[in-house]
């Protein structure tokens, strides 16, 4: 037992580190340090994810036949430490990090030629179309319904929650084509082009106060919306199969680095922040105790991930442990968020809608806070998602709990 | 011991619920916020003329309706439910409540033009460095032929595009003097932003700014005392805006709850959720208590009352911050949008929580005055 | 609407306070800074409530034509209140705030005036015999059985969470009357001797580690017990609503002047204990922030409780403030007791069982803790029981839950 | 990075663990705690002879094991999850690792008389001004003809009855020392009383106590880098004895809660209960893991090993009380009850939480460690 890491790990953390220092650029530090929710803009989120795509390490999980870059558990590991404690944006991960792995296993050797290496590049950017207005957490009750009409589907009906459905070229969607089944089948998996005539986006700004265009999520309407046979991803009403094959390549992911992230925002903000009297904000001891509190939390997190990733797990183990990172990774960002709005105290009132604007040219807003302080409390508001989206938390902690009521969960 | 409302008071309270249903509702307000002004120069003129709202906490010397700190918590809490932008917490509270307790001509002369709407105030107290301290400051305000001569910076100041004058504090001598400066004021420049609540503030700049002495609130160098009781004032009166919010957010979520439907159920039948929901009905309970209680001590000797007031504001910025968030998530994905009005009543709240020194602020202040005794 | 007392309360206030100061004598404080649990002994409890029924306190909600004090709700309140600031000895509430009540609506000439004067006066001691150990919070499924013969109830089962049965001279209890009846009907309401032979207990010695004959809570076990059917309180089958009735007068206890009681011990505490390198822990900023904390949510609770108080509820929100205020209430003790612990640290962890042991004059055990630190701990270990009786603090949240989803509950 | 067990280490536990199922379950060890010694020696002595675990941290050349503070978490967390209060902290791993890391004749003398059950030894360090601080020592040792004259007050030596010598830490000059003394040495009173937690411990009162040179535990006045080092060493055994019962306060809930039933079904299907169940879950396994790393960093840098320890003994203190606290709310009344052992987990835990510094404690020494480059 022990925490150190190989000669050869050391190296490949050096490697990427090195990459990271000349690869991140002062404009895209300069971007995401006013992102009000972890991505960019289109365009600098397009620039980042080609520079990764240009080294090979655009998709780590990917087999080597596809372009991955053939890492070991602990590289990706520390890939993802590296890239989130050096504050890079988070890649998109609806086209390299989902819809690639359903194409791999079950599309056809055309729809794998014609889109992975578009994906790997970002040279096409995806979407996804689960959520309806009906069924939030509950997605097997969802009504859009895909009819067959020839060597065609017509697509009725509404997604909800499409992240960045204005900058996708493609979605990928769960769909009803028998309304006969039983809720789960009858579920088809379809592929369809953003600019087939029908689809139409309306914007869902969220809390965080986004400016047009910008907007993280939307609501999708199709209408009449004719998507060919072949886009359909494997059989007809086994789109739940391929939904939950799919589930597997959303856990993993390892929160304890973006949390130490956030812990040396807060601290940076702290160092900055005047406390009256001639005070830092550091020196405070209400501040300190509760980053202190905080960042033992980070701490305990960071350890569970570091075991849980370094060990084999049984698949029940997996999906257990995949539920409680995904509630105490996003409520310790959240209470993260939170500190880092109340460190700023009276300078987190201000708003600025266009963040990016200085960065892109626009026609700058009056800018009324320092830059430590800037999109700080926008993040919280925007992070308050992330106990509600892939499935909320209360949805994790039944669960887990179901988990731990087993006989598998506790050991006396 | 009597916590009940008079039959006056009631109807201060209906008629201004009643104005605001038919002249505030979400729709209007969204509208009104987003213009380049942010506001509507006649919901004010309503409030003065046709409901003489303005009055409501000011002796009838004055034209006001003789009420006092209540009427203030009753008024507040109803624009609180309607997210009200109109500046009544600077112009009547803050403002009106500082000429009143300072008197004299200043009082005699400005107060009716306040209750009658022409005199619209805002507060510029606090500077960058001070953080929530109300004594740190730098701007300075020295002596000049027939009054003072005032310099430096305020920042976050409430409502300041749409004030006709500014209560500003600065250093003079020893103490802090308050001064009543137009907003026209030569060396005066004013710099406006939008806030996270659809709100309007501004950082003001003094380059030499000439006040007259006759402009001086209260006595000179003496103005400390007057500047803390106002704060634990616009703390109280901040409460009862919060508590109005409240009420509305614990209403749409119960509402949300008992109608949307998952996984075949309403979500109220979770008991999570449920239980969740009883723990918000008990912080907005105990929330709306506290409010009166400081409210009512607001005229109690000034540790009796700053104690009061700060545990209010504590009490108050940990229940809207656990009503806020747990109403967004119960509100599932549309919690988080700006489709719905919970949102906005969620970042009003966020927004109070940082007004005259946040939690922790006055949880260190609450433990200062609460076990000073036993040091 | 004011805060103020009128001249005729302060000078009850007064009065009342005169009246402690005298009655409330040092062996009696002496034997309460030693408590583990808020009573005494069982010569101590007889002793102070003697005292009280002496002054015409005993019993603050009794009609006057039973001894009762004819008080205003607000002289009650300030009598509760200036007892519980004071720290007096809980009163035992089995008799004066339980059983009389139902007596006096119910009860048969006989019973009251065979019962009620020695209750007034602590002449008999009672418990209560609801509880079964197959029915915790879920009070309709008990099954003591009581089957008449003749003039006579025989009863055969078992009671649980007897408080101070071991003390008792009498008990009431509700025993199945009727087997054939659904849960709630078939109940009856039955007062028997403690005498009586076939009654049996077996202390259950609480987390606080009470001696021998000072436990809190109880089994008994009721072996072919005979109860004279004149013992019967009203009709056969109708305990549930006799049981009911009394439901309401458990209602309305403040806390508040409790939890005022346990921060005054805890700045008592504070300003005793060093912090380690000369300074005192009433210094130390995270004492004073844990203080604060709680001391705010102590404000809370009393400024609601003085608002209910002083107004006029409807019956169903009656029951969901008594639920709120059970809830808050207990919590806000458990909290405290743990503060009050924690202040203690180090000094924390010695057990003295005996605590009684000084005062009683009997073998004083050895006393490795400082008087302001006696029974702190034991406090904590006994206060886990104050979210469990009297219907859990889950249930307490169901009960409110189900108010504030009624229209009632909110107006928004 | 590696967090697998070796197969020696699974040994060590699966050997003690069956020994304890043999010996020590809860009516033994209720029955133990009950008698006027508190302990079983012969527990001890069966630990020592049967089962070598005393050197399990040691090195070879002592008559040790070989293995270090991974072996230590290991056996801590077994005894945690069968209460036993036997000195294995104490003796094992306070005792031996403050000889152990002076070395020289001391280690060599008294190592092998540990590993064989023959020396009890119990940690003297705490005072009661001092509260946690390691630093705050009025105990002093004077230079006497062939060694020191010990004088003071030392409080809270757990398993001080059963020691046969105590490790004491008095200031010397500047500096402090740590002396090994016989616990029947001439000047040396102890004042015995029973803990919260079914353990026994001593107030000793040291009286021109004569110390020989040789019994001066590494550098004279040096002893405070050794003390500090050793009480994290301490902080991480305790941590994986809570660990221990904290996993049998959850099982045993779990059970209960499958088993119980209220209002017809098994409390098991109320979603508060399951979610509440949820969240010791994952205070237990963050803990656990925390345990680890701490553990392993016991070797690094101090500020580096200090930061581990105090994370660790933060998120352990908070994670033991809500897992008891919870596990004690879902048994309802039998849970503060002395009759199941659940109660008894519970009050070691909350012992455990104020030994070597409670969480407040803890917190402040990582706030000051961690923010210290900010400062």
């Amino acid at each position: 037992m022990n925490l150190d890491y190989t000669t050869e790990e050391l190296a490949f953390r050096d490697e990427v580190r090195a990459w990271i220092k000349q690869a991140y650029d002062p404009e895209l530090k300069k971007l995401m340090s006013q992102s009000k929710n972890g991505y960019l803009d289109k365009a600098g989120q397009v620039k980042w994810q080609k520079k990764l795509a240009a080294r090979g390490w655009a998709a780590p999980g990917w087999p080597v036949q596809y372009g991955g870059p053939d890492w070991t558990p602990t590289q990706r590991y520390i890939f993802q430490s590296e890239t989130a404690a050096a504050g890079c944006p988070i890649v998109s991960p609806m086209g390299i990090a989902m819809v690639a792995y359903v194409i791999m296993e079950y599309g056809t050797e055309a729809q794998k030629q014609s889109f992975l290496p578009k994906i790997l590049n970002t040279d096409e950017c995806w979407c996804q179309g689960y959520s309806e207005p009906g069924s939030g957490s509950d997605l097997a009750s969802l009504q859009m319904s895909a009819v067959r009409d020839g060597d065609h589907y017509v697509l009725n009906g509404s997604k909800i929650w499409t992240t960045h459905a204005q900058w996708a070229d493609w979605i990928f969607c769960l769909v009803r084509t028998n309304r006969e089944a039983k809720a789960q089948s009858g579920i088809s998996f379809l592929l369809a082009d953003m600019r087939t005539p029908g689809i139409s986006i309306r914007p869902l700004p969220s809390l965080d106060g986004p400016i047009d265009g910008e907007q993280e999520v939307n609501q999708l309407f199709f209408e009449n919306v004719c998507v060919p046979v072949e886009n359909r991803i494997g059989e007809e009403g086994l789109g739940w199969t391929y939904a939950k094959y799919l589930l597997q390549f959303e856990r993993g992911t390892a929160y304890g680095s973006l949390l130490r992230y956030l812990l040396a925002k807060i601290r940076h903000i702290a160092r900055e922040q005047p406390a009256g009297n001639g005070g830092r904000l550091i020196d405070d001891p209400d501040f300190r105790r509760r980053y202190a509190e905080l960042a033992v939390r980070v701490e305990a997190v960071d350890a569970a991930e570091m075991r849980f990733f370094s060990s084999v797990e049984s698949g029940a183990a997996i999906g257990a442990m995949s539920s409680m990172f995904k509630l105490v990774g996003t409520e310790l960002q959240q209470a993260l968020s939170e500190l880092a709005m109340e460190a700023l105290g009276p300078d987190g009132l201000p708003f600025v809608q266009d963040s990016f604007a200085e960065v892109r040219g626009r026609e700058a807003p009056v800018r009324p806070i320092p830059d430590h302080a800037a999109a700080v409390t926008p993040l919280y508001f925007n992070y308050r998602k992330t106990s509600i989206y892939a499935g909320t938390n209360e949805i994790q902690r039944n669960l887990l709990a179901r988990h731990v009521l087993s006989s598998a969960g506790v050991r006396g | 011991m009597d916590f009940d409302y008079s039959v006056e008071q009631d109807l201060l309270r209906d008629t201004l619920a009643s104005y605001l249903a038919d002249h505030y509702d979400f729709e209007m307000r969204r509208a009104a916020v987003s213009t380049p002004a942010g506001w509507r120069p006649k919901v004010w003129a309503d409030l003065a003329e046709r409901l003489n709202l303005l009055g409501a906490p000011f002796p009838e010397e004055y034209g006001g309706l003789g009420g006092g700190a209540i009427e203030n918590a009753i008024v507040m809490e109803e624009l609180g439910k309607a997210l009200v932008v109109e500046p009544y917490l600077g112009t009547v509270v803050i403002g009106g409540g500082l000429l009143r307790q300072a008197g004299g001509a200043l009082a005699a002369e400005w107060l009716p033009r306040i209750i009658a709407g022409h005199a619209v105030l805002a507060f510029a107290a606090a500077e960058r460095q001070a953080r929530y301290s109300l004594g740190d400051i730098a701007a300075t305000a020295a002596p000049a032929e027939g009054g003072y001569r005032l310099n430096g910076r305020k920042t976050g100041v409430a409502g300041g595009p749409w004030a006709s004058q500014f209560l500003v504090t600065a250093r003079s001598g020893p103490g802090i003097s308050l001064l009543l400066v137009d907003a026209g004021a030569r060396g005066l420049t004013r710099s406006d932003y939008p806030t996270i609540d659809g709100g309007r503030a501004s950082d003001l700049s003094f380059d030499d700014v000439v006040v007259p002495a006759a402009r001086l609130v209260g006595a000179e160098g003496a103005a400390l005392p007057l500047v803390e009781r106002i704060a634990d004032e616009a703390i109280c009166a901040l409460c009862a805006e919060a508590v109005g919010g409240m009420r509305r957010m614990l209403a749409d979520t119960v509402a949300y709850a008992s109608q949307r439907k998952q996984f075949g159920v309403p979500l109220s039948t979770f008991q999570v959720l449920q239980h969740r929901m009883a723990d918000m009905y008990t912080a907005l309970e105990q929330s709306a208590a506290l409010t009166l209680v400081a409210t009512m001590k607001l005229d109690r000797p000034a540790a009796e009352r700053a104690l009061a007031a700060s545990a209010a504001k504590v009490q108050i910025g940990n229940a809207a911050k656990f009503i806020g968030q747990s109403a967004v998530q119960i509100h599932g994905g549309m919690g988080v949008t700006e489709e719905l009005s919970l949102g906005h009543y969620f970042r009003r709240a966020t927004a109070i929580g940082a007004q005259f020194g946040n939690a922790d602020f006055h949880l260190r202040r609450y433990a200062d005055l609460s076990l000073a005794d036993a040091a």
